[in-house]
Order: structure tokens, then C-alpha cells, then sequence
């Protein structure tokens, strides 16, 4: 189960739905690179509810045919330069959402569920391009009460950052169960960790309260400082002047190339 | 007495308009509405009255949540949460909010991030404030290109949330949903109606001569500028320390 | 926020819907005699997802008016006596259910939507007898595809024992969720525990994972060994014998008031 | 070669059944199918095959989930659970399950403890094991009291679950969905098919001479023997020690 960030990406494959986490929660930044070199496109990504840095990359290498997210941005360094250049160009699909709303489409999956009801969306614009949503009326209610019923989300794939896992393939994610969600709604999940530890992460209560079972996870590797230049929740912080670097490069083809190529420099095993 | 800064002015405005909260929720990047209710947290405490409860998203600091980044919503849909703050790119006089981008949506000609949690958090907190500091017609709209949160709902339709007030940097708007529309309730000092008319591009109503927005006495002054910037330091040092330089630049009266 | 059972029990009123967590999970034993001292009757129970001891000792004290649960036994012990009783008698309303359908409606309840949908069901006797569920065409189907829909789950009050809780009212619950997904639903939340700490559970990320925020606890009470003659899920075990004793003596009225009589000699502060 | 005790028997037809199996569920007072599941895990690692995971309710030691007791749930309905077992206070020939009660609803004549979570279950597990050692006709009837969980639905349900065989202390049986019923595949050593028809209240299909049912060979018995037993101790012991008793007891041919 323990595998390197390369072979990780090797199990991607064109045309897969991918999850990819919001930028505090663990993004696996290690694995951005050798997923493009590794090259599977047409990915249908799902933000995990918001994207940045790592979705922007993906899509700046042309590997992307949808998003689906509640926001995207790079925080202080600005609006993601490469998504917001192909959505005006009209290179990707966007399916706008609202953050709760994914956590919605998630937790259908998670239930075995084809739908769960939310509250709140009528009147939005959102509602209004989700033509994949759907309004009943609430058949608790003596008629009407209008409520929007949103679809499971399932991805192929989930992909995130963590602080650590066992050698039996159990990962620990903290208060961060976001994670959790993401890999029980989706088919695989690919993690890379800050180091692993020994002896069982459910062995004991107080780790196996923060840990997401092997049973969901189905490769990790080793990748310190893995969330780089964004921060990992209780680990380490973002690196903003990476950020606002990357936000300058990016402007440009040229620019983002070069940036590309010096990360690759510090990232090749 | 000393000078008040602007921002102190808006500050103390927001701990007003948060009065009787038990529970707020402010996003990770806004220092003012969480010096807002800080202040109005410290200012609770001296007196004993009944503590309030602040949680800033995405600060590990600030952090009261233990289930992910859905809990903020679960918890709002639950009733626990009794304000937050919104700002938009557009808010229009229906307080219609548009977080996505100006002109035709998809391929909008300005973009900003995107709607987060605005689609269910305006239905579901009881006291959403729209809160902006550039008050000028690129923002405040007739009408906005794209409806991230709806500022009213049909009857029919379950809502338990909305807008309370709008403050910008120029005044203080409450919001009536009967109408629906703006109200101008005060106007911060140094600036003047005929200034926010012709910064606002939709209509509201106004008294001929609007009262002008309260500036804080010295203890909520003193609480302010002491504890409350120490507490604001810990989540937001870079804005912290630009309120002590102009603080320490203003002519002591 | 910190007080003791009985002034714990005091904050029930008649008639309220309290929910309830299964034998292993963390029963606030040390609250079931403080309750029948209080007196407040008329209860609406809610089994999550199934009931045991307290039930039973609650019901056998003229407490409780109805009780929804997906299964009631003493374990090892045998059938619940009073349950059995009170349902053969028609002494109280049984609400029949599964364990994945109680999770369901606290979960629609902790969503703040009115229902969520739940595969199974369909055919079932436990269906047939449950008017309060209602069933729609999936809506995301082309046409057909039968689903059942749960209404939410929101107690009144939920009361749990647990491990250790600090002086700002946070709760370690470790890895029992549903005692979480209990308090997010319900209105108020009373918690025994074996233990305060000293300092903030949410100031450390290990601990912070398996905690339930004080924003969901209304009350703690300092109770150890709260959770006997049950266990405390990685603190003690359940101890049979008394298990066993309870489940005979309860079989006659009269055995019933005894044991309730020793027990009180032993738990009363 | 030692003699075979009917539960030795019982445990490797249950991990026979098994094959193929990724992740088994067991309830927490089951130690026969936890038994089964640990010997076929066990020969799987003999030689190398891909590893099988095994869930214990309620066991601390066992239990791989950090979700509360929704998470079985979740994962059976996620289809990530390929076996379960399931008993029952009367079973009937369509494999209808009651786990409720005697008599009329909800005031029964005789009252078991509940549903639990066959209602879900029985529909999203595709191997449902019914395992029931008593076999009686008041076990085995023509037809429950009550419905917990139905042995087939209409072809308009959404169901990926459902029952694989019967097993009892007499004879295994396997389902067809389609007829529905049972039929016999093999009688338990020291039992015929008279004694199985008599103590059967529905009617099932069956050869005019059934096989017997296969006995472990050598290897299979020492496994169980040996390191099954001590890793079912952790969870059973009383169930263990009983077993190391009985096996104690027998003759050695």
C-alpha cells in the first residue's frame, strides 16, 4: 500500500471525476507535478468546496474539461490566473456551486443515497445553471415548500495531503473529516502523508478518533512537506509569497512555464 | 478626547449591530468584523452578561469546529448560528448579492472567486450583515449580473435568515424585506447624503437630514484599542498593526 | 457549565423527545436514577440506534410514553423486561425502526433539511408500520426507482456519558460520532463524564479530533464510572453479572423496585 | 485424521461461503461467522492471496471504523461490505426475515429484540449469510409474522443485496431469487433429509439424495485449531474455550 507520489498518479486515468481538497484541509500539492507528467486529461474535477493553487495548475496544463466548485481563488495572491483564462475562453466547463452543496453531493454517496435535500439555493443564479438539481416540493409540508434536491457526487478518485499514516494504511486526518467524506464517497483514494508512523493508528483511541480507515484508502506515499506552499492544518502554514509568486508567473503561458519547470527542479525524486 | 479612526467608527458600528448575538461567525479574511465581535465579547464580559461565542473559518486559533468545513453549515441549519457577515462584488437595492463575476455568466468580463456558502448561509442566519467598505456604483448596483444569495424569498419558500444591515464605508443601511429595500440609517462622519447617493446606484430611502453614525465613547475606545487589537493580533497581525500605526498617527484633541 | 445529575435531570420537562445513545457507546447510567427522582414523565425516547438498561429502567418508572428504536434487549441479559412488558400491555408507543433510519433522521436534523432519503425499506413490516415516512419516485430516475424518506430527528434533549471534558465544556467523544450526530440534532445537550481536564481540549489537534464543541453542550456533570453496569467504550468494559442481576429481578415488580432501591444507595451523592 | 465436531463443520462451510469475499461484516455475539471469516482469511494468507478484512461490531480489538455506529451503514451502502450474516427469530421460505416477533404487531405473543439494521442491510449487501443453528419449524416457517427484511422485492426496487444461503446446525441451503426458494445443497454428516423436512415448515427444492456436506480436510481443521481459535479468544473466549473443550474431548481415529 506504501507507494511513491509517481506511482500514485499512475492509477489516474483520462475522463476519471476527481476530488481535491479546499486549500487549509490538505491539498496534495506532491501530487501535481506527477500527475502532469503522468498526463491522464479530461479530468472532471470537484473542489472539495473551493479550488486554487493545485486546480489552477491542472488546468494550466490542459488536463482539466470541468470544475466543479463553490469559489476558486488564490486567497492573498489573487483570482486563479488559468481558470479564469479558460472559463472566459470557454476551455472548461464550470459547475458553479455553493460549498454545502458539495458537502451535500458527497454525503448522498456516502449514504448509498442518489440525492439529499438542501435548504437555501431557490432564487440563486447557481440553482438556476444546475440543470443536473432538482426541486420538489417538501412532501412533509401540506403542499408547496419547495425544496432542491442535490445528486451524489461520486468520484473516481480522491487525492489529499495528511500529516500521517500507519503502515497498515490508516491516515490521520484530524478534525479535518472533510477527507473522510471525500474518500468514503469516492471509488479510490490516493494520499500522501508527512511521514509514517509506527505500530496502528486505531490501536489506540485518542489517534483512531482522527484517523480515516484503510478500508478507504487505497495508496499512500511519503511526501514530506507535501502540502507545499500551501500549509497544512496543525503542521505548518502557507507560504504566501510562493503564492503571490506563482500568482505574478501564471499571468502569462511563459510565466507559468518557468515556474512549472523550476518546481520541478525541488520536486523530482 | 482622542480622534477616532474610520474604521474604528465601522468597528464599533458592527459590535452595535451584533448586540443580543450569542454566536457569530466571521470568514478568514475579516479582521473588521471580527474586531466587531470581539469587541462586543469583551465589552459583554466586563459587565457579566452572557458570553458570545466568535468562530473564525479557517483559523486554527478560532477554531470551535471538530467536523470539517461542513460544520459551519450544518451548524448554521441547525439555528446556531445567529450572525455572519456577507460582502459581493454587486449588492443591488433588492440586497441581492453577486459573488461570481460582472456581464454573462459563464464567461463573465470580471471574475471574482465565487458564491462559498453565500447560496445557503443568506437563508439560513438570521442576521446576514452586507458589509463593504468601497461604497461607489460598481458595487452597489441597480440590479446584479449574477444572484449568488437572494436578499428576499417568496413566502412559500423556507427561509430564516436574511439581510440586516448594510455598512459601507460611508454609512449604515438597514434593510426592510416587506418593501424590499434599503433604508439610510446613519452617515459616518466627513461624509454626507448627496455623496452616498451619488455613490449608490440604486434608491433607497433617507430622512431629509440622516443622523449622523455614533462615534464611540472612550471605554469602548480604550477596550478597542487595547485588548481587542492584543486578541485581533493572534488571526490578523498584518491588519492589527496597521490599526496601532494610524491609531498612534491621529492628533490627541 | 459544570454541575451534577441531579441538577442535570432537573433541565428535562415532561414531555420532551430525548435521545439516547446504544449500550456501548456511552450511556449516562449515572443520570437514569437522578431521572426518575425528577420525575418529569410523558418522554419521547429516541434509541440511537438501539435501547438497553436505561430504557428499560425509565420505562419500569412510569417515564416514558413512546420509544422509537431499532432493537431493545439487554444483551447477554436477555429482553428487556419493562419494554416488553409495556409494549405487551399497550402501555407505551412503540416506533419500530432500523439503525441506519434513526441515524437518518438525526442526520436530516444536524442538516437543518426536513428529511433525507434512505435506500432499503420497501417491503418491510417496519415501513408498513411507520405513517410518519413517506415514500416518492426517485426524482433523479427515469421514472420508478421507489425510495422511502425520513423526517428528522429533533430531540429535545440528548444525554450521554463520556471519557473527559474540560472547564470550557468541550467533550472528548472519541471515535463515537453518534454522540456528536445526537447533540448536533437535538436542542440541548446534557453529558456525564469520568473525568474534567485541565486546559482546552481544542487546543491540541490530537485531542481536538475526537471532541465534540462546547457550542453543542448545554450542561456536564462529574460522574465516574457514569457508565455502569454498562461499558465506556476504550475505558471499561460492561460488567455482565450486574447485567444479568438486573434482568431477573426486573422480571416482577417488586424485584425491579429493590435492585432500583440498592442501586440508589450507591449512586446517590 | 481426527473427527470433526457439527460446529467445526458449521465454521468451514461459513468460510467456504465465503470466498471471494474482500470485507465481512460480523455482528459483536457472533463468533461462528467470525469464526469462518477468520479461517478463510487465515488460507488466504497461507498463500499469498489478496487479503481479507473483517469488521466486528462492537468489538473494540475488531472494529476498523472511527465513524460512530452509522459507518457500517455508510460503508454497506458505499458497497463496500461484500458478506454479512444474518439470523432470525423465524425465517420462511421466500427468506423473509423476522427478528421482531410472535403473533400480531406491535402487542407479540413472543417479542424478540428488533430489526436492527436488516432493513438496510438485507438490500445492499449482496452475500447476506442467514445462518440460524436451531432448525425448527417454529424457526423455519410458511410465512413470517412480520417483515424485517424481505428475501426478494419487485424488479422496480433498487436492491444490490440480498440472501446467498441458509445455514443451519441440520443442512446449507442457496436461495434463487428468481423462483423464490431455497434449495438444498448438502446435509450436515449425522443428519438426513427426512429429519431436515420434518423440522422445515416451507416447502424446498431438493435431489432425491443429497450430498453430504464436505468435512474439513487436515489442514483446514489444524488452522482452525490452532491459530483461529486464538485469535477468536481475543473476542469469544468464552465461545474459544468451549470449542478447545469439545475438541479436547473427541477420539482420535
Amino acid at each position: 500500500m506504501l507507494s511513491n507520489p509517481r506511482a500514485l498518479a499512475g492509477a489516474i486515468t483520462s475522463g476519471m471525476r476527481v476530488a481535491l481538497p479546499v486549500d487549509y484541509a490538505g491539498v496534495s500539492m506532491a501530487m501535481t507535478r506527477p500527475m502532469i507528467d503522468h498526463g491522464a486529461g479530461d479530468l472532471d474535477l470537484v473542489c472539495v468546496p473551493t479550488g486554487g493553487l493545485q486546480v489552477d495548475q491542472l488546468i494550466g496544463a490542459g488536463l482539466v474539461r470541468s470544475v466543479e466548485t463553490s469559489a476558486m481563488s488564490l486567497g492573498e495572491a489573487g483570482g486563479a490566473p488559468h481558470f479564469n483564462h479558460a472559463v472566459k475562453e470557454g476551455a472548461i466547463l464550470v459547475k458553479g456551486a455553493t460549498c454545502p452543496a458539495i458537502h451535500a453531493g458527497l454525503m448522498a454517496a456516502q449514504k448509498g443515497s442518489p440525492f439529499v435535500p438542501m435548504r437555501g439555493l431557490i432564487g440563486t443564479d447557481v440553482l438556476h445553471h444546475r440543470a443536473d438539481w432538482r426541486i420538489i416540493d417538501n412532501p412533509f409540508a401540506d403542499g408547496g415548500d419547495p425544496i432542491v434536491l442535490i445528486p451524489a457526487i461520486k468520484p473516481d478518485v480522491a487525492i489529499f495531503h495528511a500529516a500521517m499514516a500507519d503502515k497498515h494504511g490508516n491516515v490521520w486526518i484530524g478534525r479535518r473529516r472533510e477527507l473522510a467524506a471525500m474518500a468514503y464517497a469516492s471509488t479510490t483514494t490516493l494520499v500522501t502523508v508527512e511521514r509514517i508512523v509506527e505500530g496502528s493508528l486505531l490501536a489506540d483511541e485518542m489517534t483512531a478518533a482522527g484517523t480515516l480507515p484503510a478500508l478507504y484508502v487505497t495508496a499512500i506515499a511519503l511526501a514530506p512537506k507535501g502540502a507545499w506552499p500551501y500549509g497544512l492544518w496543525g503542521e505548518y502554514a502557507p507560504d504566501t509569497p510562493e503564492l503571490l509568486l506563482y500568482g505574478k508567473a501564471a499571468r502569462t503561458a511563459e510565466g507559468f512555464a518557468d515556474y512549472m519547470a523550476t518546481q520541478q527542479a525541488e520536486t523530482v525524486k | 478626547m482622542s480622534q477616532v479612526l474610520p474604521r474604528e467608527i465601522l468597528i464599533c458600528t458592527i459590535a452595535r449591530l451584533l448586540e443580543g448575538v450569542r454566536h457569530v461567525a466571521v470568514g478568514a479574511s475579516s479582521p473588521m468584523p471580527a474586531a466587531g465581535a470581539m469587541l462586543l465579547r469583551a465589552m459583554k464580559e466586563q459587565v457579566g452578561a452572557a458570553p458570545i461565542r466568535i468562530s473564525i473559518l479557517g483559523s486554527v486559533e478560532h477554531n470551535f469546529f471538530t467536523n470539517g468545513s461542513t460544520e459551519l453549515f450544518d451548524c448554521a441549519g441547525q439555528g446556531r448560528i445567529d450572525a455572519f457577515f456577507l460582502g459581493g462584488g454587486q449588492i443591488d437595492g433588492q440586497a441581492n448579492v453577486n459573488l461570481v463575476g460582472v456581464g454573462d455568466y459563464p464567461q463573465s468580463i470580471v471574475r471574482w472567486p465565487g458564491s462559498f456558502g453565500a447560496a445557503y448561509l443568506y437563508f439560513v442566519v438570521p442576521r446576514v450583515i452586507l458589509f463593504r467598505e468601497e461604497h461607489s456604483p460598481r458595487v452597489f448596483v441597480e440590479k446584479v449580473d449574477f444572484i449568488s444569495a437572494p436578499g428576499t424569498s417568496d413566502p412559500g419558500i423556507h427561509r430564516t435568515g436574511g439581510p440586516y444591515a448594510l455598512l459601507t464605508s460611508k454609512g449604515l443601511f438597514q434593510f426592510d424585506k416587506t418593501r424590499p429595500g434599503f433604508t439610510l440609517e446613519s452617515v459616518h462622519p466627513g461624509h454626507d447624503l448627496d455623496e452616498i447617493r451619488a455613490a449608490t446606484g440604486f434608491d433607497f430611502l433617507h430622512d431629509a437630514a440622516p443622523p449622523v453614525t455614533a462615534t464611540p465613547d472612550n471605554a469602548m475606545l480604550a477596550l478597542l484599542r487595547g485588548r481587542v487589537l492584543d486578541e485581533l493580533e493572534e488571526t490578523y497581525p498584518a491588519f492589527a498593526a496597521e490599526m496601532r500605526r494610524d491609531g498612534a498617527a491621529l492628533p490627541v484633541l
